[in-house]
């Protein structure tokens, strides 16, 4: 089976590949780009700790093979801070909404795409947006907390 | 003589006795003793026991020190998640 | 101790810092067992039975090892024989002996350089089954005329005439029942069934390992435990349990499903014979769902006598519980203890069996056993609580465990919290809110007993005056953060000067599992213990610099100060100055402590939840939460809330959507993530937490684990929430829509 | 695994024509790359139609209905204007497939495609009255979207033909859709039963009515008996009570793992009723 050269930027760094045809965004990220901060939580699109945004929509990257990604712009849990936490890192820290961390990346990934499109969610927005990121652990309630601190730092921010 | 407290169907392994007495000074002795005692016991302490000695559950500390007058209950070895 | 013997006056006690592995878990940073990596590794993959029951006649892999890149097959004909007992469970249910015996039962496995390559060549293994009459569910199990699926599994408990495929018997009490029921107003008797529910972490089991052809190995492993790890995958395979060093990756959630091994022997048998070359194993989410350890699925008969007034005058419990194919996996040993702990009954009699069946191998799941207990009991007790217009709280209060009460399993409680909780939960403005229609509320309390075990911790003073300190129990919940509080407060250091590292197999003793809620309470007592070695050590180089004797030493606030005015007048020594000159002062200080812990105290809890049901459809929404716990001292509650609340949510799963859906075929049928449905957030509201303290005397801060007992009570309050809604009562988990408004329309 | 990515349906149909072994399509590839994990297909030729230009736009038919290029994900239909205007019940419908992230992907086209008689997505398309563009060796034609699926998983498309738009009718005035599913869990469940009704008014009367059942048959239902029982009505209690009868009369479901016959029975009328009500105050301009 020929592999699929792929170039594409992740994290505003431009990368190339070679790509099984079979192989995952998810896969390549982890695999070939070692960039393993992305999870593989069920590899059905039920969990979303695959989280990662593409052209900045936010999608499973377990449901898209790695040669769709050739010619666009990938973001990941890696691409969020900067020399600084980001806002929604900081705050789930600080609100403990995290325990075992699993899901967290995908999580962060997800809110902050939903904070770029609504500064001020609902608690019930929060929770729709987030209800394909899967979070055992937590019970959900420190999680919503952290992301209405962090849009409420935002909104003050900007 | 600790008091050992078995279970209700650890008693057919006793001569039907719901507490047996034993002479020891640790969880250890005391399974030991009633082993000996009570051959037909041996596998239920093979399989694993708790042991409650005067109210706290001790898993599997066979150096835990057992008085004369304590109250010994034997418990299904427990699990946790 | 009393209540009014509490410590107060913590300075770092019950604060809520960043936990220290915060920053690695948000930017992606934190390795998983699926994040390690090493040079030449290969990638494995496993066959597993798409058969309930099937006897193996012929594994052929020549096809696959034809493929260019794979590099090892292994079979159970690669594993040793001669094994007994739980041993011989582990070793069959890593790889099947002569029969598969449940659906997604490992049967092979291959290495090859990829993991494609590994998948592709796992589907060119061919198997040959016989099949076999298969049973599934625990009373058709049970039933007479059902096939027997093992012979002789039944152990020396087990009366003689009982079904075949019954492995264990239990029967305790006390008391005169019979004259208990002749007491009571009414006598009442249900039976409850709780389906197999799964613990869901989201972290797939993984593993990377290595071994020589020496049987010498290393492994990076998800697991709660790598020292059971080390012995377990050592039985299975033959080798010396001290040639495997084991180290624990960051554990994406466990809730005791990884407790124990599932496929981990696997990937180093796979190396052996592949040169010793690393292999990579990662399950899949439905390799997870069918081949890891679920929970027992339960089918409890329950009576009780009650007065009109609600005093509880006798109880019998006969308990049914399947944990898979293997003996001596269902928590029947937990279960019976645990259905009646939160009452003082003067007569109860608890009876149980473990039936197999042709599922998998269980594990340990969040209080083994003691939530199909409380579903069972409470749900009881709540009925009769409606019939007799009682308060759910009251006749709990009246009936509930208080200090030095004879627990229903034999031992007396020493200090307990449940009364707390109950007249906590009655205090809380939640259960005072009015209900709209079709609304219901809920009361139930759980229990679990908690554990020590077996710990071993070191904590070595730096030469900056900082504190490492090495556990043995892998942090899921934030232990690191709390354990670091509590060597702080000890050493009267700051929290950040503390360093807590989860340790590998070759740099401690042995030590148990995160499990059992033991990790703050045992590890944090044995770090205290190592923070008072070091503390006396720290006092004894001051007593020499200023020459006093070292009793005339005492600790406080990071520093030595002499104990009085005899001590003569020297200015403190802080634990920097002491920790930059101890090369020259007798060298490095740490304190090390090792202990099989006894002294944790029991967890109560009590649970309120207010529910809508739709009367139509029988949906349920759970409008609000309460959970009420006794966390004895919260180190860090911001960790305790969390426990409570992440119980909670599975309980709340466990009790609506979850479960083991099995088809005639003997088949899972929902072994993914959409179809094995737990809780979302848009299901949840906020979940509200009180955190109740009444200090455990057997812990040098008064901890009690907090872990489990929080998924106990809203199997029943959730039930019973139901029932208050809509007239039904739902007595088989989950309260599905289908059942829910089947139930209601059958009431009429 | 060969993995295509043509840039005309024209040449998409003929890489499938030309296929032998196992083929699928890749639009938003929801579907396509579970069944792909889950090791149920294992396809030797991949055809990715999201190279092909106008796959990923949403037009202003002439006529005033809407073609939707097949690569459309939910999560661009959602943001949508002017279509959720004109038909908010196709749209939610899309919308209930998966997650934010799985919106991000999934397409009308794949969900029809991927044979679900459960997709959430085409009960309204249905109701709407929803039409394909098919390409295939031989040209292209057009079909209803209730004759692409033939059951579960299996659609009316012959080899070498590939979906290559779906149109909307003109909306018209007074006009109103509403989807609505069961599931057990708030959000990322299969639906139990979905129902989608498209009705029209001549002031307070129900003059055009269709009525699409989901999850309770092999394929999506498109009810007359449905639609009769509120056409000419007011939507009154006793036109609602008769669309429940005929819903449930309409059901023809299994017990399954998601739900028994008789509960999806009971749900598919109490569906009709509250979709019925929701789509009628949409065509009174009641609610968004």
């Amino acid at each position: 089976m020929s592999k699929i050269h792929v170039t594409t930027t992740v994290n505003g760094d431009p990368v190339e590949f070679l790509a099984d045809p079979r192989e995952t965004l998810l896969d390549a990220l982890r695999n070939h780009l070692d960039l393993t901060g992305t999870k593989e939580g069920c590899g059905t699109g039920d969990c979303g700790a695959c989280s990662v945004t593409v052209d900045g929509t936010l999608v499973c990257s377990c449901l898209m093979l790695a040669a769709e990604a050739n010619g666009k712009r990938v973001e990941t849990i890696e691409g969020m801070a900067g020399e600084e936490l980001h806002p929604l890192q900081r705050k789930f820290i600080e609100h403990a909404a995290l325990q075992c961390g699993f899901c967290t990346p995908g999580i962060l990934v997800a809110a902050k795409a939903l904070l770029e499109r609504n500064p001020d969610p609902t608690d019930t927005e929060i929770r729709y947006w987030l209800a394909g990121n899967l979070c055992r652990c937590t019970g959900y309630d420190k999680i919503i907390r952290a992301v209405q601190d962090a849009a409420a730092e935002m909104r003050g921010a900007a | 003589m600790a008091k050992v407290h078995l279970w209700a169907s650890l008693r057919r392994f006793a001569d039907g006795q719901e507490v047996v007495e034993v002479e020891a000074a640790t969880v250890g002795q005391m399974l030991d003793a009633l082993e000996k005692a009570h051959p037909g016991l041996g596998p239920a302490i093979k399989a694993g026991l708790s042991v409650a000695v005067d109210g706290e559950v001790i898993a599997n500390n066979r150096a835990a020190p057992v008085a004369a007058q304590s109250e010994v209950y034997l418990l299904q070895r427990l699990k946790g998640g | 101790m009393a209540r009014d013997d509490v410590k107060t006056g913590y300075k770092l006690i019950g604060t809520r810092p960043n936990r220290p592995d915060g920053l690695d878990k948000v930017t992606g940073r934190a390795r998983y067992g699926a994040d390690f990596s090493l040079p030449g590794m290969l990638h494995a993959a496993v066959v597993r039975s798409p058969h309930a029951h099937a006897r193996i006649v012929k594994i052929d892999a020549s096809k696959a090892l034809a493929l260019d890149g794979v590099k090892a097959v292994v079979t159970r004909a690669d594993l040793p024989t001669g094994l007994t007992g739980e041993e011989l469970n582990l070793q069959d249910n890593t790889l099947a002996g002569e029969k598969a015996l449940y659906d997604g039962h490992a049967v092979a496995a291959v290495a090859a350089t990829s993991a494609l390559l590994a998948q592709d060549a796992a589907r060119l293994i061919e198997v040959e089954y016989e099949v076999l009459p298969h049973v599934t569910d625990v009373d058709a199990a049970m039933a007479p005329g059902a096939p027997v699926i093992r012979e002789g599994v039944a152990d020396y408990s087990v009366p003689e005439g009982m079904n075949g495929n019954v492995a264990r018997y239990m029967e305790f009490g006390h008391g005169d029942v019979d004259a208990g029921f002749a007491a009571a107003d009414i006598v009442r008797e249900q039976t409850y069934k709780t389906e197999a529910t799964h613990q869901g972490y989201i972290e797939p089991h993984a593993c990377v390992a290595q071994m020589g052809e020496d049987g010498r190995g290393e492994m990076w492993v998800c697991t709660q435990g790598h020292w059971y790890i080390r012995r377990m995958c050592a039985s299975v395979l033959g080798i010396e349990a001290a040639g495997l060093r084991v180290t624990p990756s960051e554990i994406g959630g466990g809730f005791g499903g990884k407790t124990t091994i599932f496929m981990e022997p696997l990937p180093l048998a796979l190396s052996k014979k592949a040169g010793g070359r690393p292999v990579k194993l990662v399950m899949s989410r439905s390799e997870v769902l069918r081949a890891t350890g679920p929970t027992a699925s339960a089918s409890m008969d329950v009576k009780l006598g009650m007065k009109t007034d609600g005093t509880i005058t006798a109880g019998q419990v006969f308990f049914r519980m399947q944990g898979g194919a293997f003996p001596g996996m269902s928590p029947i040993g937990e279960a019976l203890p645990c259905a009646f702990a939160c009452y003082d009954i003067p007569a109860l009699k608890h009876e149980a069996v473990e039936v197999i069946a042709n599922r998998p191998k269980a594990a340990a799941y969040r209080a083994p056993g003691s939530p199909m207990a409380a579903f069972a009991v409470e749900s009881l007790v709540d009925e009769m609580c409606r019939e007799l217009k009682l308060d759910p709280i009251a006749v709990r209060l009246k009936n509930g465990a208080k200090n030095g009460s004879k627990s229903s399993y034999g031992p007396v409680y020493n200090v307990i919290g449940l009364q707390e909780t109950l007249e906590a939960a009655k205090a809380h403005p939640n259960y005072a809110i009015p209900l709209g229609p079709n609304q219901g509320r809920g009361v139930a309390s759980g229990f679990w007993f908690n554990h020590g075990g077996e710990t071993s911790v070191s904590l070595a003073v730096g030469e900056d005056g900082t504190a490492t300190v090495m556990i043995g129990t892998p942090d899921i919940g934030g232990s690191r953060a709390s354990i670091g509080l509590m060597v702080a407060e000890c050493l009267g250091i700051p929290y950040e000067d503390v360093r807590v590292n989860v340790v590998e197999t070759g740099a401690l003793g042995v030590n148990e599992p995160t499990h059992g809620s033991r990790a703050t309470f045992a590890s944090g007592k044995a770090a205290v213990e190592s923070a008072r070695q070091a503390i006396a050590e720290m006092c004894r180089r001051a007593a020499a610099d200023w020459g006093i004797d070292a009793e005339a030493v005492e600790w406080k606030d990071g520093a030595a100060h002499p104990a009085g005015p005899n001590a003569g007048k020297h200015p403190p020594m802080t634990i920097g100055e002491i920790g930059s000159k101890m090369g020259s002062t007798g060298g490095p200080i740490s304190g090390h402590h090792e202990v099989t812990a006894g002294g944790y105290g029991a967890s109560f809890g009590t649970h309120v939840v207010d529910v809508e049901v739709d009367p139509e459809t029988g949906r349920t929404t759970v409008l609000r939460y309460l959970v009420v716990q006794d966390a004895g001292t919260a180190i860090h509650p911001a960790y305790v809330e969390g426990q409570y609340q992440g119980g909670a949510a599975q309980g709340i799963g466990w009790a609506l959507n979850e479960e083991y859906v099995y088809g005639t075929d003997g088949r899972l049928q929902n072994p993914i993530f959409l179809d094995y449905r737990i809780p979302v957030a848009s299901d949840l509201p906020m979940i509200d937490t009180v955190i109740v303290e009444v200090p455990n005397p057997g812990h040098p801060y008064g901890v009690r684990g907090v872990g489990e007992t929080g998924i106990t009570p809203p199997l029943p309050a959730i039930a019973s929430a139901i029932a208050g809604a809509t007239g039904a009562r739902i007595r088989s988990l989950p309260c599905s829509p289908p059942k829910v408004l089947a139930a209601i329309k059958a009431k009429g | 695994m060969r993995y295509h990515t043509p840039t005309s349906f024209a040449d998409a149909s003929a890489i499938a024509a030309g296929a032998k072994g196992t083929l699928r399509f890749l639009a938003g590839g929801t579907d396509v790359l579970v069944q792909m994990r889950a090791g149920m297909v294992q396809p030797d030729d991949l055809i990715d139609l999201k190279q092909i230009p106008g796959v990923d736009r949403i037009e202003r038919a002439p006529d005033g209905g809407w073609r939707i290029g097949v690569a459309v994900p939910g999560i661009v239909l959602g943001a949508h204007e002017a279509l959720v205007r004109d038909w908010p019940g196709v749209v939610e419908g899309m919308n209930l497939v998966g997650s934010t992230q799985v919106q991000g992907r999934a397409t009308l086209a794949g969900n029809l495609c991927n044979g679900s008689p459960a997709a959430d997505s085409v009960p309204g398309m249905v109701a709407a009255g929803a039409v394909v563009t098919v390409t295939g060796p031989k040209g292209s034609r057009d079909l209803p979207v209730e004759q692409v699926p033939t059951g579960p998983g299996r659609t009316s498309l012959a080899r070498g033909e590939v979906i290559s738009a779906i149109t909307l009718p003109p909306r018209g005035k007074n006009g109103g859709d509403a989807y609505l599913r069961f599931i057990p869990r708030t959000e990322m469940d299969i639906a139990v039963v979905g129902c989608a009704v498209n009705l029209r008014l001549e002031g307070d009367r129900i003059v055009e009515a269709r009525v699409a059942l989901g999850a309770v048959a092999p394929t999506v239902i498109l009810s007359e008996a449905a639609a009769k029982a509120i056409i000419g009505t007011t939507l009154d209690d006793s036109a609602l009570e008769a669309l429940a009868k005929a819903a449930e009369g309409e059901a023809k479901p299994i017990s399954d793992k998601r739900g028994t016959k008789e509960f999806r029975i009971e749900v598919a009328g109490v569906l009709a009723r509250r979709a019925a009500k929701i789509a009628y105050d949409r065509a009174k301009g009641l609610k968004a």
